[in-house]
């Protein structure tokens, strides 16, 4: 991991030295050991802060979408294979230029989440040696996506009557509490008001009670649906612990089997809310 | 790249050399063909006359034998593919006939699996530039006449080229060197099915089928079914008797000819084993 | 507080036998913002109208549900009659208690209780509904035909005699499509060249008609009534002002062996050439890909002879632009492709017939020239190989066409009647040869068609055999055509001297492009799709451009002709007017909401809406935002559906309106849950006890 | 328009006792102008008969659905909800339906994993011409939603508090 972390920094070092870039967002050691956190660096002396090691699971496509990094000319950014799936999401959906982002890819032989486990995106990863970037730094990693992983969660769900998933989901759904952490890590949640927050007229019922829970989360899902990239990001996020990704998974699997679509691919493909084949599957259209 | 290998009875049989040659070609390429365990007959013809649902579960069960090695199971009689495909085809699709089947046979069906029959595993899987580069010994001078039948290419449900106008034989040939000649009686029947009961009609379509090989200029007919090789070689004595013809023309097995191509012995392909055999023809012009 | 006024019809007793009327109209009075209701039995008369125009101005009414049969039958009359009351016509609304109510259901409770809902619910949508005016359309009085055959040049010439400048571009050196390459047509058998040619010059040389031979439409920007057209004229390498077409040059090309494509590669051409000697313009073109002087270099021979002076080896494509304000679109057919190499790469073919490699195996089109006195035998039946005269012509339908495994379902419409027609002429010309053809039906609907076929049959002596064919192959001299006659049960073998395949007729290879860029929809095979297949088969749903011809679906000429008059006069009713209105009913985007992520734009099947810069006063760039063209725009509210942030809205039918009639949805005295948070303590229940 | 979104009742007090003894299903259909909308129009003009349960809401185009107007018929009561437009290629807009099925196809599937009754919600294409097909689906929808009672587990969570 070390390379990495060196080859990260000389990248950095020379972009924001020779101007190609105004800052570079990566990660940095955090206040604990086993942490990283974001970090935006601005000048050639800081690069040493970046660092990579197993502990940089977050997704740092979400800053394109704040500022100030929006608002910049050119910005460098640390990613993972998988992070880079939601650049080509944003890329298709027009909300960052190429042009203004360059991407330090990292190969990637997996990430752990805080209590030291392996995330279902690293076991399911598939972009374990980047494609897309301008820079790539470290020794290419041979991706073996375990076969089902993706998905596995969902067996579960799948198994039970609707009366029981629904059971489920409200003792998920109830506790959420509306703090909207999972909107606002997602690099896929783009709009500038939320659908959650327009009251001409009012489509979700924003106090955190069931009825508006249940509305939120289901707006949230299907919004991303064809979009998510699997991230995990409002999963870590989420306060209460609401099994997001099923529903994330859930609707990705749909999107696979209905339109053979996975997001963040390739940016010269259409989202899948946003074509149609004359041929979609009509079998569940009486 | 390994399959699981269905041969069926005829390739243990009359049509051991179309096996032996398989055999050979695929180790020359690095293609491993793993027999499947316990297979059994494949019903052809008679089964699904009779039966189709029982056709069907046979196949299913046969198609059930692959796992553990390659959902990919790759089949040398056109008989054995036909069956076998067109239940595997029927069962993805029509979500009814699989529940019939799956009960008659007793075995879930296993969406995934693909009947795939030899020519096709070499023209799409391994590919002809590949196959072009195996080439030890090409097939120069020699003009084939490719014999695909009835059984073949048809329907064009389960057709893994162009259902009436097949190339895929002349192009693995032509891949191997050899020269192929366009004639018109490439996709007639041969008439195996009437072999016994109607044995003077077999006569006069085989006769018409060397006949056109032979105007086209071919010196040999390669073809990829037990039964039309058996025909077609076996018939050339009575069709001696019956028109006074003798047309002495070899046939072979597409195999053993990319076998030859490919560095196989003659023996290794069993090219002796015609009726009329092609080992003269080959060994004239250095082939063998 | 809205002052709404509802107005209750007993439709005679067709409401009145089912529902309580008046109870529907007691009941609405007690309907918050609703300030007067009252029910009568004919709304829609004379005196019904006066009744709600006359509340109008006593109350005062600022909306108008008007509560009796469904909007399609009188929405229109009472959005006049409110109009006339001085009332925006789009703040009425009707609540349809007729067809979805009293006519569907028995006289019991629940009926009257719907009727009640459906008023409620309509109350609650004009509540938020807003005065919105009609859009006007500044129209342009110049039509673009495109396609040059017989469907073209009939749009352009009724259109041009109707007053107004036309536009007409063909793709191909000379205009007269396939039509010109016709020997007789059916079912009259009279010479498709002597009547079509006098059309051709006609469009060459009339004075409303701008005629753009060698060209395609490159671009179309704009909407109905204001399209703006980039004409691409590709390089002719000849001067057509200068040039006399007094073909000199022709005849001292060396380049002598190019196949025909005006005689289907029977005849060769040179490659400076004019398609056929009836052409319009009747100027010549050089084929660059085959010219020696551009392939290699050196040659000028037509330069040299030229006496005019005309030839222009530096020519370059030009392009040109063009406003107009409606388009026929005319751009015909092509053949399916029966050889291995056609231009259709998604369908197979019929390799197994051979054509393509024997040249006695040949396409209904061939068979036309060959027939033609203007072809290369000079009309005369001899088969291409060797020039003999055919003693056994089969001729095979369906060749592509009702043929699945082949991919194409579809009936090809004319090849029954023209495979007739072949018979006839073959025979009228070969007296003592036979005439097979092989068929699935035939179909002969049409003025004189049937007649004609048992002609064919009776009177001529074509023998037609019900069945496909399996194989063609040759036999010596012969070509053997296996088969089946499946009315005796046989099989057949045909001993031929030429076949003949009716091939399926399919729109032009590529012609999606073009589709795409006129935004027209199509269907699986790309034809173009109408507005509606019965009641609109002339106009695409794209507002402005209509359809002639066999760009929509297999037809033979008369019926082009007869759409391309329908598609002319669809033109000049557009021209009537200088200006047109359109409903309103159209999106408008939030610009302050909008992030650009563009899939209205995207999934608006209009092209309706583009992308739009917002700068500030120095011109920088802000943001980009959607817009809406409110003169493309149809409103099918696809783009508000489909924005996440719902930052499109639609009028007549936004947010706020369809919200509210959700939420006026729940039965009276059934609703359970007040808004959350809003007015708790009020639901009827309550107010009730 | 400054009126709220609150529920403005009629004040018809036909219901005294309501619910528990008397109750009827509430089917919410969202239905396009050009077809379904003239194929129920088409079962009036018929005299074709049909419970009267089911309130229309009409939009221009099953296009103009958003997933969001379901969520808030569930939100408000409704037992079931039928989404009905143009069939494939009859779309008077074009696309607008093929449009709409994709939302469908992605929304049912979310609904489902949330465990939401797939019996309670329904698509179909009914054309201006079907008015036979209209009566049908909502006869038979009726029956299903009559079947399965109220849709207790929503309005559980619609009424916590």
């Amino acid at each position: 991991m070390s390379d990495r972390t060196e080859g990260i920094r000389e990248i950095a070092r020379k972009w924001l030295g020779d101007g190609t870039v105004e800052a570079v967002v990566g990660w940095e050691q955090g206040t604990y050991k086993d942490k990283t956190s974001p970090v935006l660096i601005r000048t050639p002396e800081e690069a040493d802060r970046l660092l990579f090691n197993e502990r940089c699971t977050n997704n740092l496509m979400t800053y394109l979408k704040r500022e100030p990094v929006r608002g910049m000319e050119k910005v460098g950014i640390v990613a993972k294979g998988c992070d880079i799936k939601a650049l080509i999401g944003l890329l298709q959906e027009s909300q960052v230029e190429r042009e203004k982002v360059k991407v330090i890819a990292v190969t990637c032989p997996g990430v752990k989440k805080d209590d030291g486990t392996v995330p279902v995106k690293c076991r399911a990863c598939d972009v374990n040696t980047p494609t897309f970037y301008d820079e790539i730094v470290g020794e290419k990693v041979d991706s073996s996506p375990e076969p089902g992983a993706r998905f596995e969660g969902l067996e579960a769900l799948d198994a039970m009557t609707p009366a029981e998933r629904f059971r489920f989901w409200r003792g998920e759904l109830d506790k959420c509490i509306r703090c909207y952490a999972c909107r606002q890590v997602c690099p896929l949640c783009i709009c500038s008001r939320c659908i959650a927050e327009k009251n001409q007229p009012q489509w979700v019922e924003t106090s955190p009670h069931p009825r508006g829970n249940f509305s939120w989360n289901l707006v949230r899902a299907y919004h991303l649906a064809g979009r998510c990239v699997e991230c995990e990001a409002c999963e870590t996020a989420c306060p209460v612990n609401i099994p997001l990704m099923l529903l994330n998974r859930a609707m990705a699997r749909t999107v696979k089997g209905a339109f053979d679509y996975e997001a963040g691919k390739d940016p010269e493909t259409q989202p899948p809310l946003r074509a149609f084949n004359l041929d979609d599957d009509n079998s569940f259209i009486l | 790249m390994t399959y699981a290998y269905y041969p069926g009875c005829s390739l243990k049989g009359t049509a051991i050399d179309y096996h032996t040659s398989a055999m050979a070609l695929a180790e020359r390429l690095g293609i491993e063909l793993k027999e499947m365990e316990d297979w059994v007959c494949c019903g052809a013809s008679p089964i699904h006359q009779r039966n189709p649902a029982l056709a069907s579960g046979v196949a299913n069960l046969l198609l059930s034998l692959s796992k553990g090695i390659s959902p990919q199971v790759a089949v040398l009689c056109a008989a054995c593919y036909h069956n076998m495909k067109k239940a595997e085809v029927e069962m993805r699709e029509d979500g009814k006939k699989r529940s019939e089947v799956e009960e008659i046979s007793g075995i879930a069906f296993d969406p995934e699996v693909r009947t795939r029959h030899f020519l096709d595993i070499l023209d799409k899987d391994y590919g002809l530039n590949a196959l072009k580069e195996k080439v030890v010994k090409p097939l120069s001078d020699l003009r084939v006449a490719c014999y695909y039948g009835c059984l073949l290419s048809r329907p064009p449900e389960i057709a893994f080229d162009d259902p009436e106008q097949p190339t895929i034989m002349e192009r693995l040939l032509e891949a191997a060197g050899a020269e192929t000649v366009s004639w018109s009686h490439r996709m007639e029947c041969c008439g195996a099915s009437h072999a016994v009961p109607l044995t003077h009609a077999v006569l006069r379509l085989v006769n018409d089928i060397l006949q056109s090989a032979r105007a086209a200029g071919a010196e040999v007919i390669a073809c990829a079914c037990p039964l039309c090789q058996a025909n077609l070689d076996m018939r050339q004595a009575g069709i001696l008797t019956k028109f006074g013809v003798a047309h002495n023309l070899p046939v072979v097995y597409f195999t053993q000819l990319l076998g030859l191509a490919c560095g196989a012995t003659g023996k290794e392909v069993m090219i002796e084993k015609g009726m009329v055999s092609a080992a003269p023809m080959l060994r004239a012009k250095n082939l063998l | 507080m809205s002052k709404i006024g509802v107005f209750v019809c007993h439709c005679g007793e067709n409401i009145s036998r089912t529902v309580d009327c008046e109870r529907v109209a007691r009941a609405s009075e007690q309907i918050r913002g609703v300030a007067f209701a009252t029910d009568y039995k004919y709304m829609c008369s004379d005196p019904g109208q006066a009744l709600i125009k006359k509340a109008i101005r006593e109350y005062e009414l600022d909306g108008v549900v008007v509560s009796s049969c469904s909007p399609h039958m009188h929405e229109k009359t009472f959005r006049k009659a409110v109009e006339e009351a001085g009332l925006n016509p789009f703040l009425c609304e009707m609540a349809n208690i007729r067809e979805h109510c009293s006519w569907v259901h028995e006289k019991e409770e629940t009926t009257t209780r719907k009727a009640i809902e459906l008023v409620r619910l309509m109350v609650e949508k004009v509540k938020r509904n807003v005065a919105l005016e009609p859009i006007r359309v500044n129209v342009t009085k110049r039509a673009l035909v495109i396609g040059g055959g017989v469907g073209g040049i009939q749009a352009a010439l009724d259109i041009a005699d109707g007053g107004h400048e036309v536009i007409l571009v063909e793709k191909d050196p000379s205009v007269g499509g396939h039509m010109a390459q016709l020997s007789e047509t059916f079912p009259t058998l009279d010479c498709s060249q002597c009547i079509l040619t006098p059309k051709m010059v006609d469009v060459g040389s009339h004075p409303n008609i701008k005629l753009y031979t060698y060209s395609e439409v490159e671009k179309i920007e704009g909407f109905v009534g204001n399209f703006k057209v980039t004409i691409k004229k590709k390089a002719r390498s000849v001067d057509i002002d200068k040039c006399t077409g007094c073909g000199e040059c022709q005849l001292k090309c060396p380049s002598k062996k190019i196949p025909s494509e005006f005689d289907r590669g029977l005849k060769n051409r040179t490659a400076i050439y004019i398609p056929f000697p009836q052409a319009v313009p009747a100027r010549p073109v050089i084929d660059r890909e085959h010219c020696i002087y551009f392939t290699k270099g050196k040659c000028k021979a037509c330069q040299k002879v030229c006496p005019a002076g005309a030839i222009d080896y530096e020519q370059t494509d030009e392009y040109v632009e063009e406003e107009v304000g409606g388009i026929v679109v005319a751009t015909g057919f092509d053949l399916y492709t029966v050889g291995e190499q056609g231009p259709y790469p998604d369908y197979r073919g019929y390799g197994e017939y051979g054509y393509g490699e024997d040249p006695d195996i040949i396409d209904g089109l061939q068979f036309e020239r060959l027939a033609s006195a203007s072809g290369p035998t000079g009309g005369a039946i001899l088969r291409p190989s060797d020039g003999k005269e055919p003693k056994s012509v089969v001729f095979l339908k369906c060749i592509g066409s009702r043929h699945p495994s082949k991919g194409i379902e579809f009936c090809s419409k004319i090849c029954c009647m023209y495979t007739a027609k072949h018979t006839m002429l073959y025979k009228h010309k070969v007296h003592d040869g036979t005439a097979y053809v092989f068929y699935m039906d035939i179909r002969s609907p049409g003025k004189g068609y049937d007649e004609f076929v048992r002609r064919a049959i009776e009177e001529d002596g074509a023998v037609y055999l019900r069945g496909r064919v399996s194989r063609i192959y040759r036999s010596g001299d012969h070509l053997i055509v296996k088969g089946a006659d499946t009315l005796s049960g046989a099989a057949v073998e045909i001993e031929a001297d030429m076949v003949v395949l009716a091939t399926a007729v399919m729109p032009q290879p590529g012609i999606e492009g073009l589709f795409q860029k006129l935004g027209i929809s199509y269907d699986q095979y790309k034809f173009a799709n109408e507005a509606h297949p019965k009641l609109r088969p002339v106009e695409c749903a794209t507002a402005g451009i209509f359809l002639a011809g066999a760009c929509q679906g297999p037809k033979d000429i008369p019926e082009t002709v007869a759409q391309a008059s329908g598609a002319a006069s669809k033109v000049q009713i557009l021209f009537s007017r200088d200006e047109m209105l359109r409903e309103p009913v159209v999106a408008k985007v939030n610009e302050n909401t909008c992030i650009a992520c563009w899939y209205c734009l995207e999934v608006c099947p209009f092209k309706a809406i583009t992308q739009k810069e917002i700068r500030d006063r120095k011109g920088n760039l802000i943001k980009r935002v959607a817009e809406v063209n409110p003169s493309v725009c149809t409103g099918c509210g696809t783009c508000a559906a489909t924005c996440f942030s719902n930052s499109i809205d639609l009028a007549g039918f936004t947010d706020e309106q369809i919200y509210s009639e959700i939420n006026a949805l729940m039965a009276v005295g059934q609703d359970l849950f007040p808004e959350p948070g809003k007015e708790e303590g009020e639901s009827p229940d309550e107010q009730a006890a | 328009m400054e009126e709220s979104h609150g529920t403005e009742a009629g004040t018809e007090r036909v219901d005294q006792e309501t619910t528990a003894t008397s109750w009827e299903p509430r089917i919410v259909a969202f239905i396009c102008n050009w077809c379904t909308y003239t194929g129920a129009d088409l079962a009036g003009t018929s005299r074709m008969k049909y419970p009267p349960y089911v309130r229309v809401i009409k939009i221009p185009c099953t296009g103009r659905f958003d997933p969001l107007f379901m969520i808030k018929a569930f939100e408000r009561g409704a037992d079931g909800v039928l989404v009905s437009g143009c069939h494939p290629g009859d779309c008077h807009y074009t696309a607008g339906n093929y449009n709409a099925r994709r939302k469908y196809t992605v929304f049912k599937d979310l609904l489902a994993t949330l465990g939401i009754d797939m019996d309670r919600v329904r698509f179909s294409w009914i054309s201006a011409s079907e008015g036979g097909k209209w009566v049908d689906t909502i006869k038979h929808f009726t029956e299903v939603i009559r079947g399965k009672g109220p849709f207790r587990e929503y309005r559980e969570m619609i009424d916590v508090g």
